[in-house]
């Protein structure tokens, strides 16, 4: 049974049967794009999905020639197996011009840096509330971060038009080992300085007086491409690495994410989830002295005879919220060791065993 | 919600976990007729150019015949930096090493640090402070 | 050396009066644990077998979880303000297992597309069935024919709606993410794979192969 | 050997946070460098071990290395400026440092001027950049001479960026 496209799945916005009941509030269903004209045997028959509209693959020797594909492939340290063609995919964001896109390693690519990313965190840092979490993939994995990593392994973009090429009697293997994310009319456009007139998908990306430019996103689909590209070839284990080598390695400033509205009835409510029966109470731990010209104050945040953090400020009231905001951080940053004083294993490290904690979710204030 | 998260993106450290070197593509500018040219030239036929390339795989050199003085670009992908020096008038092996010494910079410019050491880094120590002295060894107002 | 800092009101024992309030909420009034710690069916919040029954049924020994991990899992944030361990973090380690194994999966079928890479049929990727696979549906439905969601501990402001309208269909989606998300780390990645694929995938490419099929009724 | 500076009590779960611990006494740490009380060979696991949890896990450690004889206090991804071009290194090389002073966590400090064991902790430096100072002039008159002499200055640097640092 071959089913053209994929325009009749019926769970659509509207009142689809399911389980016997209607959906009110609708649910909605991923949607395929049109354009590449899927088709497949059966539903759940994989292997039997593809594309109709004519693509082809760059062959790999032409691949082989571009040295620009040579030069980022040595760059970035890629095994041999890594094939030219794959990278040169990678690199190719635009769907009609009759060469196979990156979609299918995007998503590949953003899979294994969501799962790997937030392993790490969920591990390292089991206690980070989820906003900040989620921040912080972002930071290691959002846009703006990957598109300086693309930027750092020295990609080109395609920014030149067809004709413009021929002009320049450019070697055509050249376009091959670029980013090409803009179409044909999209790069003879007129530009003035200081003003950036935004496509579709930037203007849908608009978020207070900050957007994504197409540049960017195009150039962290690229970086995500090239480690699904490393699945494909080289297995996960050597994407693992990739990613530790690239993205993890980048430092991240937990610290200075948190904004706390309301810091202490927070560190009441946390205390009170960890079962700790005494109540908090905030002490002046030190301090230079009421009349002093400028008077430092310490104060420290106590449940029984333990500290949980100390804060330092030039009036009482300073003090005591540097040393509420000081304990909160020092429960949300908590990394776990093992019993020999090593990072603990992650789980898909080999030889995995369970030892850091569960993080147990953030309380509602 | 208790608490808001503040987006911050991650700060990039070259070096740490893997070095992607940042010089990526050097454009080398020469003449086929002028005398200030015959050094370049030199280094193209006699292989050591060639010999440079396939050494370092992961800069791309481009080679552009063109009237004028020779000349070197460096393309650091750091910030998208561009360095063009002048290469008139030198042997072959001054300007290999002329090529050698570009291409192992990162595209900054040029500053001589009185620091040591930089660090992005929190202290591991912090700052000593005389409020955590015993009470009796505290200096009296 | 530090001297430790032992207040004198401390070396007291520590007491204290408070009214604990039953029935509905007023403002300002702290509410009655044993109220607080029910769920809507009247179930108990408790670290005991019964509670995490169906869970530790649908698991067998080679994926067996601790008891109190279990707890968890069923545990949404919803319930009781969050003031016992619930499965926020579980549901997202276990989300992005699922969805990086259904990737790797579906990618790593026999195929004959030429544009595959390595034998790796990329073109099903971004497919609604696939992307479905992982999907609330898919999972709140697997989680309510494996009963896994019979003892929940969440909170609606209307329990008496549907399935999916009370918001049942997420909570029980968001516990299947967080059992594998607490199997893996449990027993760690390649065991939680294997558990995706003995016990969760087969149903789940049924389930969705219904949604999909217009007429097609789980219960 | 090791000193204990303050004893870190454990607080319920609540990890030590830096930024409370920015303002602390030293006093513990005057005196901790006591060279060769003990040769670094006869440390017992259980003194390293302190050092070990209490960086936690590495995370919070420094170490003192020593290049031509200069120290360089280092962290994790910290950038070391040598004012000279090491010979035979490039761009890209991965260096061995074979004489680390000094080994320190937030309370413990570990210590031993002859060089501590290499196996006790792994620390790797990679060359990220070989670059020079900027050109000045340096001008010498010599007496009874009127010329004034002038030399060009531009001195190499070499940038080193700290790969890894942990305990063993």
């Amino acid at each position: 049974m071959m089913i053209k496209g994929l325009t009749s799945i019926k769970l659509s916005s509207t009142s689809t049967r399911c389980i016997g009941r209607t959906f009110a509030r609708s649910y909605q269903v991923a949607q395929p794009d049109p354009f590449f004209k899927t088709e497949y045997d059966e539903i759940d028959n994989y292997g039997s999905y593809k594309n109709t509209r004519f693509t082809h693959k760059l062959p790999e020797t032409t691949a082989q020639q571009s040295p620009l594909l040579v030069a980022l492939h040595s760059r970035l340290n890629l095994p041999n197996k890594y094939e030219h063609s794959t990278l040169s995919q990678a690199l190719n964001l635009i769907k009609n011009e009759g060469l196979a896109n990156n979609f299918g390693l995007n998503t590949l690519g953003k899979n294994l840096l969501t799962y790997y990313v937030s392993e790490y965190l969920l591990m390292r840092y089991p206690r980070l509330p989820i906003p900040v979490f989620n921040e912080a993939i972002n930071a290691y994995m959002g846009v703006d971060s990957l598109y300086e990593v693309g930027k750092s392994w020295g990609i080109e973009a395609d920014v030149t038009s067809k004709l413009d090429k021929h002009l320049s009697q450019e070697n055509e293997l050249l376009k091959y080992g670029r980013l090409r994310f803009l179409e044909d009319s999209e790069k003879s456009k007129i530009t003035e300085d200081g003003i950036v007139e935004l496509n579709e998908y930037e203007s849908r990306t608009i978020q207070g007086n900050k957007f994504i430019s197409s540049e960017s996103e195009a150039y962290a689909s690229s970086v995500r491409s090239i480690i699904g590209g490393l699945y494909t070839h080289c297995g996960e284990e050597s994407a693992k690495k990739f990613i530790y080598d690239h993205i993890l390695s980048r430092k991240v400033e937990f610290e200075s994410m948190f904004q706390f509205s309301k810091p202490t009835r927070e560190l009441t409510r946390i205390c009170e989830k960890l079962n700790l029966t005494e109540p908090i109470s905030v002490r002046l731990i030190a301090e230079t002295g009421r009349l002093s010209s400028h008077a430092i104050y310490v104060t420290g945040v106590f449940v029984g005879n333990q500290k949980l953090g100390e804060g330092v400020g030039s009036s009482i009231n300073e003090s005591k919220t540097r040393a509420v905001v000081n304990s909160l951080l020092s429960y949300y940053l908590y990394t776990p060791i093992d019993e020999s004083g090593n990072p603990i294993k992650l789980p898909s490290d080999v030889n995995y065993k369970f030892e850091g904690i569960v993080g147990e979710g953030d309380v509602a204030i | 919600m208790p608490v808001k998260a503040i987006p911050k993106v991650s700060i990039a450290r070259n070096g740490v976990g893997t070095l992607v070197v940042p010089c990526n593509k050097i454009q080398i500018q020469y003449c086929n007729w002028g005398g200030s040219s015959q050094g370049v030239r030199d280094l193209l036929t006699n292989g050591q150019l060639n010999n440079f390339a396939s050494n370092n795989k992961n800069i791309f050199i481009e080679v552009i015949k063109k009237s004028g003085h020779p000349t070197a670009t460096f393309h650091y992908s750091n910030k998208d930096k561009v360095n063009e020096i002048d290469i008139k008038n030198l042997k072959f092996n001054e300007v290999l090493k002329k090529i050698n010494e570009y291409s192992q910079r990162s595209g900054n410019e040029l500053f001589k640090w009185n620091h040591k050491v930089l660090s992005i880094n929190q202290s591991t120590r912090g700052i000593w402070s005389p409020m955590h002295e015993a009470k009796s060894d505290r200096y009296k107002i | 050396m530090m001297k430790q800092f032992i207040p004198r009101n401390l070396l007291k024992s520590f007491q204290r009066n408070i009214y604990l309030h039953r029935g509905s909420r007023i403002s300002g009034l702290k509410k009655h644990p044993e109220e607080v710690f029910t769920n809507y069916k009247g179930i108990k919040y408790e670290d005991i077998d019964s509670n995490t029954q169906y869970i530790n049924e649908f698991l067998t020994d080679k994926f067996k979880i601790d008891n109190k991990l279990a707890l968890q899992v069923i545990t949404h944030k919803s319930f009781a303000n969050g003031i016992k361990p619930h499965n926020e973090k579980l549901v997202a380690m276990g989300s992005r297992v699922l969805n990086l194994f259904l990737v790797k999966h579906v990618t790593s079928q026999q195929t004959t597309n030429e544009l595959a890479i390595n034998n790796q049929n990329l073109d099903i990727l971004g497919q609604p069935f696939s992307r479905e696979l992982s999907g609330r549906l898919s999972l709140g439905i697997f989680a309510k024919v494996e009963k896994l969601n019979t003892i929940m501990f969440w909170n609606t402001y209307e329990h008496g709606l549907s399935f999916e309208n009370s918001g049942e269909l997420k909570v029980s989606a968001n516990l299947v993410y967080a059992l594998i998300g607490a199997i893996n780390f449990t027993h760690g990645k390649t065991v939680a794979e294997e558990f995706i694929k003995e016990k969760v995938l087969p149903q789940v490419e049924d389930i969705t192969k219904k949604i999909f099929d217009s007429e097609g009724k789980v219960e | 050997m090791i000193k204990n500076a303050i004893n870190p009590s454990l607080r319920g779960g609540f990890q030590a946070f830096r930024g409370s611990m920015m303002m602390r006494s030293m006093t513990s740490s005057v005196g901790t460098n006591n060279i060769g009380d003990i040769p670094s060979q006869t440390v017992s696991t259980q003194n390293f071990n302190l050092l070990k949890f209490d960086s936690n896990g590495s995370k919070n450690l420094y170490a003192i290395l020593r290049i031509h004889n200069i120290p360089y206090l280092v962290t994790k991804g910290d950038k070391i400026i040598l004012p000279t071009k090491l010979k035979g290194v490039k761009v890209g090389d991965q260096l061995d440092i074979n004489k680390v002073t000094t080994l320190g966590s937030p309370n413990f400090t570990f210590n031993d001027n002859n060089g501590i064991n290499k196996d006790l902790y792994n620390l790797k430096l990679n060359v990220v950049e070989i670059t020079r100072e900027p050109y000045y002039e340096v001008y010498r008159k010599k007496q009874r001479c009127r010329r004034l002499k002038t030399f060009p200055v531009e001195n190499y640097q070499t940038v080193l960026t700290i790969n890894e640092l942990s305990l063993a």
